[in-house]
């Protein structure tokens, strides 16, 4: 079964066609989004691609969460479908209320382009199942506000549910428990900062990230009826 | 009118004369502002053009010239490209942040001007010493003005160079370049058919920026420039990255008859030019031109540089589909006016006619300066100084100064700001000698490096421009690529000056006669005068953008030494006295003088075949230019990259003249040791000397004369600017 | 009746803000030995239709909740001026008084 | 005596101010009819010792000129409160007046 990713975009967002270029190239049929409409094409998982939609004005996804195709987002996430935000995409979840918490200016108050190391925290996600716990995967990040934080309690529900999958070996931006990336309660919604679709060739450094992708194309495969 | 209004535009007494001769009368105040803009030396290069006309721009695989948007460069069969570089030298220094913002969003419509999407950006960066309060202010702001601005258009800044010289604290240089890939037809900035309609798209237009051109960029600095200030435009990188993905899709439709970008001077400037072009004319309606302030003068609405905008021509058969593909990228798009067969360019407002003038009197027939050029009389103490090589008390602690000199000292404060990643393109990114970006679509690469040495310019024009076009061209052939064509912005002082001036003239032919020698035309560029303050100028600085071929980006070499043991190769002769303008010099013993290193170019393009051979051939493990800073620290950036140490031993009997002599034509490259016949042979083919000089592995950098622990130099290296640079922002 | 209104958009405190320490080690260093506590947030000007000053101040504050905050890092303060009566509300008004809320 | 103070930098007016128009295109989708003129800029707060409030204005205008606003394309606005006495300048003080001069 060929597995269908719908990929949201707004104006300024710029990662969309390197979410579709890796996710083509793992056999994923994509189709382009635009923020106006109402409706998602039936689709197995929703990628929130990063960029700065709206400019990043005002503050990082805030205006974005506002637009129609939000609507079906939150729908497909409710029925317990996948969705992952990378980057500007977590950002715009965040502000959504699909994810946990508030991403911050990076505490170094710099853009910061550059590959890092992510320790995968839990391998029994949707998003990670590829991947080994402990298990360490290069990816580059590239953002401004990718400093994640939250209060004590809902930090203390994030552990306790195990929310956290990834989490940076060499914290580039401040991130409250070096969190690279979790998920929500239900474990179907993931945010990353790091840019998976920018690690899928080894001509550009690494394909670490094709773990990332793959496992969502796994967990799909397993609901797709037989 | 008063009297003395045209010289407040920047307008000589005796070019209003000619406008009055052109005209028969006096001109409007909207037809005064509008040849000033045009006439000004940014729009019209009226200094330079007699002299840019002699530069090689013709080679079979140049598909379109200099005088357009941006040249256009087949880099191999059936893949072209657009390649352009351009200043904003001036707006950055008045107000950094968004003048060097807006410099990247001038440059990536240059390239969406001739309908190819922009795929990477350069910036070529000169500053002061770091270290000072507002040398590091106007870093911090230029480098948070390019990444925030392209990094949000999404397309990536994958290289650069950044150079220190108290000749640039009150004047920095700021170049971007810009490299796009043309995806369907090539767009041409010319108004055909009369009946077509100008679609004016993009941003709303205000005051800012008004008399960018004619105020900021075509006149020295002093004391009350701040007043000049209003004439600095904030960059909106959102309406930019809606602008390119709508343009470009109007692009690939064929809905557009011509096109071309808003920049320095306004909506004068394509109607101007693209009128003049077809030999058309034009209507404007002034009224039609969607405005963000009330209350602007016709000539404001006409020369104001308010950023983001596009000018369509189209047919009126077009306009409502070309309408609703610009509110579907929620653009702005207004017909604002109509092609003519006149010739002349007739501007509305409020129901009046406000200006009506030939449209070659604005742009084909701006007046052309043949300016006086005179040898400045303090070269020749300059040729006679000391070039400060001398040796030092102590080789490794010079080892040390130089790569914790800015200059030379790792840039990685600045590329880790930018985005160079985005595209799924940047096979070798920042921080390498040339950026290697693999094409959309292809299995083909480019090479993109951005070299200009003002330190030798300074010695000898002539040999400054032709080392700078040899070592951008190594650049890019380290990396395994085929040097194939050259834009290039030239930074200079005040051209009335006959100093100034004949380092210009002299430039321009170091630059032709290297580009001729290495076959690598010039296919557009950008020159920059009057970066000049309290009647200082900076050293004459060519930059060189150097485009590169690549048949396959698989192909590619990288800087840094891979595995242990490998064996390491000079390439090229080492001239021991090769120190006039150098970096030691500089970092020693505070030296500038005599003679440029002495370039042998045919010695220099055989190097660059080899290296593209060799590279083909799978032969080299890595491969580094000398330029900086000479072999030594040339072998140091190798292991920096790579991660581990060598063992060599230099030939040459002085080691600091074999360390950190600058001798042009040399790089350093390793191979497996299976394959250094191979290498050998090749070398001897193309006449290039090849010595194996050791091997790669360890902890040392060991030289023979001297050894330095990797750890330290490194330190040395990656903390040099990093230091210096945010002790005093943060 | 037209206001101008002003809201402004702070980190909550308690949330570490390194864009104020930044300025005020930035100040320091320049010499400005009394500083202390720098905080950055962010102000914004806007003008709004209402019924009353009143009315005003309730829809900024709407605003705040709905879009110019995000209230998980950031506070806001909301002010609202008198009607200038001619609907001339520049923002370069020479001198102005203004009443902020928490 | 220790002062709390407020500088307000904005873009000048006349300079384009993209953010504000994203912000209030936003608003205006969000339903917010009679919003305009929307501006966005830095809100800075900080603590000053000074002699007198008077000098504590000149001090952070001093500091506005130098550091916290670029004058090329932003102005500023300065407001000092009275000094608290006891130090205790928090801020999140639920009442304060403030008097704003350009
Ligand atoms: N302003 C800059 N922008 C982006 N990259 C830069 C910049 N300055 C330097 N770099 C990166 O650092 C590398 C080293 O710079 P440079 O010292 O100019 O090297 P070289 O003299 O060998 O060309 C460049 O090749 C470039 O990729
Ligand atoms: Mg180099």
């Amino acid at each position: 079964m060929t597995a269908r990713a719908a990929i949201v975009v707004f104006p300024g967002s710029n990662c969309e066609g390197d979410c579709a270029r890796a996710l083509g190239a793992l056999g994923v049929a994509t189709e382009l989004v635009w923020h106006t409409d109402e409706g998602l094409p039936d689709c197995d998982l929703v990628v929130v691609p990063g960029g700065f939609a709206h400019g990043d004005y005002l503050r990082t996804g805030a205006i974005a969460r506002f637009s129609p195709v939000m609507g079906a987002v939150r729908a497909h996430a409710a029925a317990g479908k996948l969705v992952i935000g990378i980057c500007n995409g977590w950002q715009i979840l965040c502000e959504a209320g699909l994810l946990p918490g508030a991403l911050r200016r990076n505490s170094g108050l710099k853009f910061v382009c550059k590959w890092t190391d992510i320790r995968v925290a839990n391998a029994a996600t949707p998003f990670s199942t590829r991947a080994e716990e402990g298990q360490v995967l290069r990816v580059p990040v590239n953002h401004f506000e990718g400093n994640w934080y939250c209060d004590r309690d809902v930090l203390s529900r994030v552990h306790a549910n195990r929310q956290i999958v990834f989490r940076y070996a060499d914290n580039p931006n401040g991130a409250l428990d070096d969190v690279a990336g979790l998920t929500n309660e239900a474990g179907n919604v993931l945010g990353m900062m790091p840019h998976p679709e920018r690690a899928s060739e080894a001509l550009l450094g690494s394909e670490d990230g094709r773990l990332i992708l793959g496992s969502m194309l796994d967990h799909v495969s397993a609901l797709a009826p037989a | 009118m008063g009297a003395w209004v045209h010289r407040e535009l920047g307008l000589t007494d005796d070019e209003l004369d000619s406008i009055v001769r052109r005209l028969g009368r006096d001109p409007t105040y909207t037809e005064l502002a509008m040849f000033s803009v045009m006439w000004s030396e940014h729009c019209s290069y009226k200094s330079s053009r007699k002299h840019l006309a002699t530069l090689p721009s013709r080679g079979d695989h140049i598909i379109i010239g200099p005088g357009e948007g941006a040249g256009v460069v087949e880099v191999v069969p059936g893949v072209a490209v657009a390649w352009k570089v351009e200043s904003h030298n001036h707006p950055s220094y008045v107000e950094p942040g968004n003048g060097a913002a807006t410099g990247v969003g001038g440059i990536v419509r240059d390239i969406l001007s001739m309908g190819a999407r922009p795929i990477a950006l350069l910036d070529s960066l000169r500053f002061g010493a770091p270290g000072d309060a507002h040398t590091n202010y106007l870093i911090d702001g230029v480098v948070g003005g390019i990444s925030s601005y392209g990094n949000a258009i999404g397309v990536p800044t994958v290289g650069g160079e950044a150079v220190f010289d108290s000749c640039y604290a009150q004047n920095p240089l700021v170049n971007v370049a810009c490299l796009g890939i043309v995806e369907g037809e090539l767009q041409q900035g010319r108004a055909e058919g009369p009946g077509n309609v100008f679609v004016l798209i993009g941003s709303s237009t205000g005051r800012d920026g008004i008399g960018g051109a004619s105020v900021l960029a075509s006149a020295e600095f002093d004391a009350g420039s701040s007043e000049k200030r209003p004439a600095v435009q904030v960059g909106d990188p959102l309406a930019e990255k809606l602008l390119i993905e709508g343009c470009l899709e109007l692009a690939g439709r064929g809905l557009l008859v011509g096109f071309q970008d808003l920049g320095a001077g306004g909506i004068s400037c394509p109607v101007a030019e693209m009128t003049s072009k077809a030999g058309t004319g034009a209507i404007v309606d002034l009224d039609q031109v969607h405005r963000r302030e009330p209350g602007m003068a016709p000539f404001e609405v006409m020369i104001s540089e308010s950023q983001e905008r596009m000018l369509a021509v189209v047919d009126p058969a077009d306009v409502d589909e070309v309408l609703a593909i610009c509110e579907r990228w929620e653009l702005v798009g207004r017909v604002v006016g109509v092609v003519t067969p006149t010739g002349r360019v007739v501007v509305e407002g409020g129901g009046e006619v406000v200006a009506d003038v030939p449209a070659d009197a604005l742009a084909e027939e701006a007046p052309i300066y043949d300016r006086a050029s005179i040898r400045p009389g303090e070269l020749e103490e300059l040729s006679a100084a000391e070039p400060g090589d001398g040796p030092p008390e102590d080789l490794g602690a010079a080892l040390l100064a130089l790569l914790s000199s800015p200059t030379v000292a790792s840039k990685r404060w600045i590329w880790e700001q930018y985005d160079h990643m985005i595209g799924l393109g940047t096979v070798i990114g920042p921080g390498a000698d040339a950026a290697v970006i693999r094409l959309p679509g292809s299995e083909a690469a480019v090479a993109l490096a951005v070299d200009g040495p003002g330190r030798y310019c300074v010695l000898d024009p002539y040999e400054g421009a032709r080392l700078a076009v040899a070592e951008a061209a190594r650049n890019v052939a380290c990396t395994g690529a085929r040097p194939v064509a050259v834009t290039n912005c030239l930074n200079f002082g005040n051209p009335e000056k006959p100093g100034v001036m004949w380092a210009f003239t002299e430039t321009v032919r170091g630059l032709g006669d290297a580009c001729e020698a290495l076959g690598t035309p010039v296919t557009g560029g950008n020159v920059s005068f009057y970066n000049e303050t309290e009647g200082r100028a900076v050293f004459p600085t060519p930059v060189i953008g150097m485009l590169g071929a690549l048949e396959s980006a698989a192909d590619a070499v990288g800087m840094g030494l891979v595995g242990d043991g490998e064996a390491l190769v000079l390439l090229g002769d080492t001239g021991g006295s090769d120190f006039g303008g150098s970096e030691y010099g500089k970092v020693m013993w505070g030296a500038l003088g005599g003679r440029p290193p002495a370039l042998d170019i045919d010695a220099e393009a055989a190097l660059h075949r080899l290296l593209h051979e060799a590279a083909r051939g799978h032969l080299l493990r890595s491969a580094h230019d000398c330029s900086a800073g000479g072999a030594g620290v040339a072998l140091a950036l190798a292991a920096f990259a790579g991660g581990r140490g060598f063992e060599v031993e230099l030939p040459g009997d002085e080691p600091h003249r074999s360390l950190f002599a600058e001798s042009p034509g040399r790089a350093v490259v390793s191979c497996s040791r299976d394959d250094l016949d191979a290498l050998s042979d090749l070398a001897a083919r193309h006449a290039v000397t090849a010595v194996r000089i050791g091997a790669t592995g360890g902890a040392a950098l060991d030289y023979g004369f001297v050894a330095v622990p990797l750890k330290v130099a490194e330190k040395a290296w990656s903390t040099g600017f990093a230091t210096s640079i945010s002790t005093t922002i943060d | 009746m037209n206001f101008e209104a002003v809201a402004d958009v702070m980190l909550k405190p308690g949330i570490a803000d390194p864009q104020g320490q930044t300025i005020e080690r930035a100040l320091v260093a320049l010499g400005y030995s009394g500083v202390g506590e720098v905080r950055v947030g962010k102000h914004i000007e806007l003008s709004v239709d209402a019924p009353s000053r009143a009315d005003a101040h309730a829809t900024v504050t709407r605003m705040c909740e709905q879009l110019l905050a995000n209230t998980v890092i950031e506070s806001y303060e909301v002010g609202v001026l008198e009607p200038s009566g001619d609907g001339d509300h520049g923002h370069d008004s020479p001198r102005r008084e203004r009443v902020l809320e928490a």
